[in-house]
C-alpha cells in the first residue's frame, strides 16, 4: 500500500463524488476530476490534510466548449496530484487560489491573458505574458486562434 | 617667453601630458588585461579611440543646456593639465612655484569632480543625474583621507610647497619612510579620485548604464576619456614628488628615466588593485573612507607633528 | 529628496536579457520595484501544438540556450511515458552525465555574471575561462557547445566511448580543483563577501509560500532537490547530497551553487565508472498515443516541469512548460524593497533568472500610499522610454519606420 | 562590514601575469574545432532519391528539395535559418545529406546565405564561405 | 585633407565599441557573445570593448527573433546610436527568425526592422564565429575606404 493508494484512499473517504475519477497513472502520479463547485473544498483538503504544499503550475487547455484547467499540486516526497475542473466558455468565473498558494498569481494572470479565462479575486497588475499592444479579445492559445486570425486584424 | 611658450605647450606641458596620457592608458589596459590572463589590446588603442569618437558625431541632448554640457569637459582638462606644470618633475624646482602651491595643485584636481558633476547634473537624464549626484557623496568620502595623508608630508617638512617638500626630503633620506602609511592611504583613496573599481560608484556600468558619462559621445567623450588619463598620469606624479623624493639630484636623462619608473610603478599598484577587488556600495565606501581611512591619515599626521618637534630640538 | 522612478532595461548592461524594472528611489534606497518582462515571449507553447513530435523536440530545445538539455530531456520523459516507451539504461546514463555537464557550465556562468555584476570582473574572466574546458567537453561529446541536441524520442543520438570518458574525467578534475579555489575566494575576498551578504534576503517562511526553487530555495534552508524527491533517468541508482545553507541571501546562493559543483563533479565520475552497456535508444512510434503526462527535472536554477498532451496523432495537442526562474521570480519584488540601488543587479542575477524560460512578470506592489498611475503615463515611462525625452522625438518618427 | 585580510586573488592574478596568456589567437591562427562538431550541412545530389523526409522532419524549415528533371534533384540550405542540428542527416535514409565542421559562414548580405547544392556545384570544389 | 579622413577611417576600424541587446532570443547567442570577451577570444585584441549605453557604441551585435515588443525598443536604441553605425545579427534567429518562425509574437530577424550589416549564422554562433563574422565586416569596410 504505497503512499499514492494511501492518499487515493483518503480523498475517496473524504469526498464520495470523486470515486471513479482518481486516477493513479503510475508512481507519484495522481490524476482527479473534481466537479466546479466542489473545488475549493478539495483544493482546502488537499493542501493542508494531505500535506501538498506546492503548487508547481496551473496548465490552461482548451477542450471545444469549455476551458479545463489542472492544478499540479506536489507534496516535499515527490508525489503530485493534478486536480482538475472544467468550466464553459461563457459560463461562471472561478475563484482565485492565491489564498492558499501567494505564487499562484503569475500562473493565473497567464490564463487569463492567453486563454481568456475569468478570474476574480485576482489583484490588478501589468499585463503578462502579451505585449502591451496586443489587441483586446485575441486569446492565442485557443484551438480556433492562429497568427494569420491576428495578422489580418492589424491589417484593419 | 619663447621657452615659457615652449614649456607650457610642448614639454611639461599639453603635448608630453596627452601622449603620456594615452601610452598610461594603454599600459594599465594592457596590465589589467595580461592579470586577467588575456591578450589585451594593441599599443595604438587609445589614439585609435581618441580619434575615432573626434570622427563620430556628438548628440547633445534637447533638454540639456548646451553651454555647460560641451565646456565641462574642457574645464575638466584644462584644470588637470594645469596642476602639473606646479609639479617638480625630476628637477627639485617645478616650472612654477610659490609657497602654497600644494593647495593649488590639490584644488586643480578636484575640478575633474565637479566637472562630472555639472556635465551629469546638465545631461538631464536620470542616470547621469544619480551619477553626479554619486560622484559628488563620493568626493566627500576620499577627499580628507587624501588631503590629510599629502599635508602630513608637507607639515613635516614645514613647508606649502612642492619644491621645497621635495628639497627637505632629498636632505634627509630616512625621513620619507615615515609616510609610507600616509603614501598607502593616497594610493588607496587615489582609487576614488580616478573612479577606479573599488570606487567606480559613479560610472558602475551594471548600475547606471555608465553613470555621468551616459550622455556623452563623440568629441565630448573622447575629451574626458582623455582627461582621465591625464588626470591618472599628474595624481601618479603628484604622489611620487611628495611620497617618493629620492633620486632628484641626478642628472637630466637619468633623473627623467626615473621619473618615469617612479609614475609607471604608481600606475602598475593602481591596476593591480582594479583587478583585485569588487566595487564597493557608497555606504559601505564612505563607511570605509570615514572609519579606517581618515582616522589613520589624522595618525599620520600626528605622528609627522611629532618628528617635526623631534626634529626640531 | 523626492521620489524618483528609474527605469531600469530593457537594455542594460547588467541584464543579459530583455526585462525591464521599474524602481521607485528615494536617495539609494529603492522603496518599490516592478519587474515587467514579457519581451522574451515568443509564442512557443502555440508553435508546438503546429509541429510534430520530432521538431518540438528542437523547438523545445531552444527555449533556453543555457538549460537547453534540461527542457529537451523533460519533455522528452513526457512523451515516452505517453507512448509507454523504456529508454535503455545506458541513455538514461548518458543523459544524466550531460544533465550535470550542463549544471556545471550554467554555475560557472552565473559565478562570472555574478562577479561582473558586482564590479569584480576579475572573477566573470577566469570562471568563464574554466568553463571553457566543459564546453570543448560538451562540443566533443553531443557536437555543439550548447543546445547539445544528444536527445531524440526513446533515448540518445550519440555514444561516449572509453576515450571520451577519460578525457571527460581528466576535465572533471582539473574543474574540481579550480572550484575549490573558488570557494576559497568566495570565503575570503571581503569586498565581494561585503556585497554579496545581507543582500536579496529570503526568509525560509518566504520560499514557502512564494514557492521558490533551486539554489533560491536551498539557500534557504528548503532541501527540495527534484533528483532526490522524484528520481528521474539515473539519478535513483547515483548517491550524491543535496546542499543546502542557512544565510538566506545571495551569499548563502552562491555557496550552494558551489559546493553543487562539487557534488555534480561526484555525479559524473559515478555515472562514468558504472556506465551499463547497450543499445541506445528504442525505435520510437511517429503517433504518440492519446493521454497526458507531468515530468519534472532539476534544471541548474530549479525545477522544471512540463506536462504534455498527446491526441493520438503525430503532433502534441498541448504542451505546458513551467521554467524555474518563473518560480523564482516573485521573490524579486520581495527581496528588492527597501534595499540599495546598488544592490539591484545582484540581486535580480542571484536567482540567476533565464527570462527567455520564462517571459514572465510580476505584480507591481504599492507599498505604502495608493498611487494611481495613469495607463499612457505608463505605457510613456516605459523601458527604454528615458531615451525619448532627450535628444529626437521619436514618437514622430516611429511611424514612419515599417514596424 | 567585514574588513579581513583583502586581495585573495593577488597571487593567480600575479602568476597569470608571468603565463603565456589564455588567447587562441583565432582569425590569424587557425585551430580545428574539436571532434565531432556540427557544422555546415552539404548534400549530394547523386544519392538523393527526393523522398523529402528531411523537409518534413527539419525543425526550422531551412532545407527545399526541388525536382530538376529527370530523376535528379538539388537542395538549397538557408544558412539563415538551419540550427545545425543535424536531424536532417539521420532522416535522410539515403545518406544523402553529411554534417561537415565549416563554421565560418558569415555573409554580409542575407541573398548568400541561401546555398544551393546541385549537379553543377559538385564539380566546383566547396569554395571557403 | 585626404590624409585625416584616411586615419579616422582607419582608427574608426581599429576601435568598434560594441553593443548588445537581445530582442528576444534564448540567451545563447549573447552567452556566446559575452564569452567571445573571455580571456580564449578575447574580443579586446581588436579594440573591442562593450559599451552599456548607445552613445558610445559603433556596432549593435543583436541576437533573436525581433518579439513584438522588442520591435519599437530595437527601432529606438538604433536612432540612438552615433553615425557611423552598423548592426551585425548573430545567430539564426537574428538572421531569419530562425527555429521561432512562425511563432505569433515573433518576427522574421533583425532586417525586417532595421538594415542590418553582417549575418552570423549558427544556433548559437560559437565565439570564433562571432569573431569572423566582426572580422569580415571590418575587412569590407575597410575596403569602402580605400575605394
Amino acid at each position: 500500500m504505497s503512499t499514492e493508494e494511501k492518499i487515493q484512499q483518503e480523498l475517496l473517504k473524504r469526498f464520495s463524488f470523486l470515486d471513479g475519477k482518481v486516477r493513479l497513472q503510475r508512481a507519484k502520479r495522481l490524476f482527479a476530476d473534481v466537479p466546479l463547485d466542489d473545488f475549493a473544498a478539495v483544493l482546502e483538503y488537499a493542501s493542508r490534510e494531505l500535506r501538498f504544499p506546492i503548487l508547481l503550475t496551473i496548465t490552461g487547455l482548451d477542450e471545444g466548449e469549455d476551458l479545463g484547467f489542472i492544478y499540479h499540486l506536489a507534496r516535499e516526497d515527490g508525489v503530485t496530484l493534478n486536480l482538475k475542473i472544467n468550466v464553459k466558455k461563457d459560463g461562471p468565473s472561478i475563484r482565485t487560489v492565491t489564498a492558499y498558494f501567494p505564487g499562484a498569481e503569475i500562473y493565473e494572470r497567464e490564463l487569463v491573458d492567453l486563454l481568456g479565462a475569468r478570474i476574480e479575486g485576482l489583484r490588478e497588475g501589468e499585463r503578462y505574458p502579451l505585449p502591451d499592444g496586443w489587441p483586446q479579445g485575441q486569446y492565442p492559445l485557443r484551438k480556433d486562434w492562429n497568427a494569420k486570425a491576428l495578422k489580418d486584424k492589424e491589417a484593419e | 617667453m619663447l621657452t615659457a611658450l615652449f614649456s607650457i605647450l610642448v614639454f611639461p606641458g599639453v603635448v608630453f601630458l596627452v601622449a603620456f596620457g594615452f601610452i598610461a592608458e594603454f599600459y594599465d589596459r594592457k596590465l589589467y588585461a595580461r592579470m586577467q590572463n588575456r591578450v589585451g589590446p594593441p599599443w595604438f588603442q587609445p589614439w585609435a579611440d581618441f580619434i575615432k569618437l573626434a570622427g563620430k558625431e556628438s548628440i547633445i541632448p534637447e533638454e540639456a543646456n548646451p553651454g555647460v554640457f560641451k565646456f565641462m569637459p574642457v574645464l575638466a582638462f584644462a584644470s588637470v593639465a594645469s596642476a602639473f606644470l606646479y609639479i617638480p618633475l625630476w628637477r627639485e624646482q617645478a616650472l612654477l612655484s610659490f609657497n602654497g602651491d600644494i593647495i593649488v595643485v590639490v584644488y586643480f584636481l578636484t575640478i575633474p569632480t565637479l566637472a562630472f558633476f555639472l556635465g551629469g547634473w546638465y545631461s538631464r537624464s536620470i542616470y547621469s543625474t544619480l551619477g553626479a549626484m554619486r560622484s559628488l557623496t563620493q568626493l566627500f568620502a576620499y577627499e580628507i583621507p587624501l588631503l590629510a595623508s599629502i599635508l602630513a608630508a608637507a607639515l613635516l617638512a614645514n613647508t606649502w610647497s612642492l619644491g621645497e617638500i621635495t628639497v627637505f626630503y632629498s636632505r634627509h633620506p630616512w625621513l620619507w619612510v615615515i609616510n609610507l602609511p600616509g603614501f598607502a592611504i593616497a594610493i588607496i583613496t587615489l582609487l576614488g579620485k580616478l573612479q577606479k573599481v573599488p570606487f567606480d560608484i559613479p560610472e558602475a556600468e551594471t548600475e547606471i548604464v555608465a553613470g555621468t558619462l551616459t550622455e556623452y559621445g563623440g568629441k565630448l567623450l573622447g575629451l574626458f576619456r582623455l582627461m582621465m588619463d591625464v588626470e591618472m598620469v599628474v595624481c601618479a606624479a603628484l604622489l611620487s614628488a611628495v611620497f617618493l623624493p629620492f633620486g632628484l639630484s641626478l642628472a637630466a636623462p637619468l633623473g627623467f628615466v626615473l621619473f618615469l619608473f617612479k609614475i609607471f610603478a604608481i600606475i602598475s599598484v593602481l591596476s593591480l588593485l582594479r583587478t583585485v577587488f569588487a566595487r564597493m556600495r557608497l555606504d559601505q565606501m564612505i563607511n570605509f573612507c570615514w572609519k579606517l581611512l581618515a582616522p589613520c591619515a589624522l595618525v599620520q599626521v600626528l605622528i609627522d607633528l611629532i618628528v617635526k618637534g623631534v626634529i626640531a630640538r | 529628496m523626492h521620489d524618483i522612478r528609474i527605469p531600469v532595461g530593457p537594455q542594460h548592461p547588467a541584464l543579459k536579457e530583455p526585462e525591464s524594472f521599474r524602481l521607485a528611489l528615494s536617495g539609494e534606497k529603492i522603496m518599490e520595484a516592478s519587474v515587467r518582462l514579457g519581451y522574451n515571449h515568443r509564442g512557443i507553447e502555440k508553435a508546438c501544438e503546429e509541429r510534430t513530435y520530432i521538431q518540438d523536440l528542437y523547438l523545445i530545445e531552444r527555449i533556453c540556450g543555457i538549460c537547453s538539455h534540461a527542457h529537451s530531456t523533460c519533455f522528452l520523459q513526457a512523451v515516452e511515458e505517453l507512448a509507454g516507451l523504456e529508454i535503455p539504461r545506458r541513455a538514461a546514463y548518458i543523459r544524466s552525465v550531460i544533465a550535470e555537464l550542463e549544471r556545471v557550465h550554467s554555475h560557472l556562468l552565473w559565478l562570472g555574471v555574478a562577479g561582473h555584476e558586482v564590479g569584480f570582473d576579475t572573477l566573470l574572466m577566469y570562471s568563464w575561462k574554466d568553463r571553457e574546458i566543459v564546453l570543448d567537453l560538451l562540443a566533443q561529446m553531443t557536437g555543439n557547445r550548447v543546445n547539445y541536441g544528444i536527445n531524440t524520442i526513446g533515448g540518445v543520438r550519440r555514444d561516449i566511448s572509453a576515450a571520451l570518458a577519460r578525457e571527460v574525467i581528466k576535465g572533471v578534475d582539473a574543474l574540481e580543483k579550480r572550484t575549490r579555489y573558488y570557494i576559497e575566494v568566495a570565503k575570503e575576498e571581503p569586498t565581494l563577501i561585503n556585497r554579496l551578504s545581507g543582500v536579496g534576503v529570503l526568509s525560509r517562511q518566504d520560499v514557502l509560500s512564494l514557492g521558490a526553487v533551486g539554489p533560491t530555495a536551498r539557500a534557504s534552508g528548503v532541501g527540495r532537490d527534484v533528483r532526490k524527491d522524484d528520481p528521474y533517468a539515473a539519478y535513483g541508482e547515483l548517491d550524491f547530497e543535496v546542499i543546502t545553507d542557512k544565510h538566506n541571501d545571495v551569499y548563502g546562493r552562491t555557496l550552494v551553487r558551489l559546493k553543487e559543483l562539487l557534488e555534480s563533479y561526484k555525479i559524473i565520475r559515478q555515472a562514468l565508472d558504472n556506465m551499463p552497456e547497450g543499445q541506445l535508444a528504442v525505435k520510437a512510434p511517429r503517433n504518440i498515443p492519446a493521454g497526458e503526462a507531468l515530468s519534472r527535472y532539476e534544471a541548474p536554477r530549479g525545477e522544471d516541469v512540463h506536462y504534455v498532451k498527446s491526441n493520438g496523432t503525430d503532433k502534441p495537442d498541448r504542451v505546458k512548460v513551467r521554467a524555474p526562474t518563473l518560480a523564482n521570480i516573485q521573490t524579486v519584488a520581495l527581496m528588492l524593497e527597501d534595499r540599495y540601488l546598488a544592490d539591484m543587479p545582484i540581486v535580480v542575477a542571484a536567482i540567476d533568472p533565464c527570462f527567455s524560460c520564462t517571459d514572465r512578470m510580476i505584480s507591481l506592489k504599492q507599498k505604502r500610499q495608493r498611487r494611481r498611475v495613469m495607463r499612457w503615463e505608463e505605457l510613456r515611462v516605459y523601458g527604454i522610454e528615458w531615451y525619448r525625452s532627450r535628444g529626437v522625438d521619436f514618437s514622430r518618427l516611429n511611424n514612419s519606420l515599417k514596424l | 562590514m567585514r574588513f579581513g585580510r583583502p586581495g585573495k586573488m593577488i597571487r593567480q592574478v600575479l602568476d597569470s601575469l608571468i603565463k603565456r596568456p589564455a588567447t587562441t589567437r583565432y582569425p590569424f591562427v587557425k585551430s580545428a574545432a574539436p571532434e565531432g562538431v556540427r557544422g555546415q550541412i552539404i548534400f549530394h545530389p547523386d544519392k538523393c532519391i527526393g523522398c523529402r523526409m528531411c523537409m518534413r522532419d527539419c525543425p526550422a524549415g531551412a532545407i527545399t528539395i526541388r525536382d530538376t528533371g529527370n530523376k535528379k534533384f538539388e537542395a538549397e540550405i538557408d544558412l539563415g535559418k538551419c540550427l545545425f542540428c543535424g536531424q536532417c542527416v539521420d532522416s535522410c535514409i539515403k545518406k544523402a545529406l553529411e554534417v561537415t565542421k565549416g563554421f565560418e559562414l558569415a555573409q554580409l548580405d542575407s541573398a548568400k546565405l541561401k546555398v544551393v547544392f546541385n549537379a553543377e556545384t559538385q564539380k566546383r570544389p566547396p569554395q571557403e564561405t | 585633407m585626404g590624409l585625416i579622413k584616411r586615419i579616422v577611417d582607419r582608427a574608426r576600424l581599429k576601435s568598434p565599441w560594441i553593443l548588445h541587446f537581445n530582442t528576444g532570443a534564448c540567451n545563447a547567442c549573447d552567452i556566446e557573445i559575452i564569452a567571445a570577451l573571455t580571456p580564449r577570444y578575447d574580443l579586446e585584441r581588436f579594440g573591442i570593448l562593450l559599451k552599456g549605453t548607445p552613445r558610445h557604441a559603433d556596432i549593435l551585435v543583436c541576437s533573436g527573433p525581433v518579439t513584438r515588443q522588442t520591435a519599437d525598443r530595437v527601432i529606438r536604441i538604433y536612432l540612438q546610436m552615433p553615425e557611423p553605425k552598423f548592426v551585425v545579427a548573430v545567430g539564426s534567429c537574428a538572421c531569419s527568425g530562425g527555429v521561432f518562425e512562425g511563432c505569433y509574437n515573433v518576427g522574421e530577424g533583425i532586417n525586417s526592422v532595421i538594415p542590418v550589416a553582417a549575418y552570423i549564422p549558427g544556433c548559437p554562433a560559437s565565439p570564433k564565429a562571432i569573431i569572423d563574422g566582426i572580422v569580415k565586416l571590418l575587412a569590407s569596410l575597410e575596403e569602402k575606404d580605400k575605394r
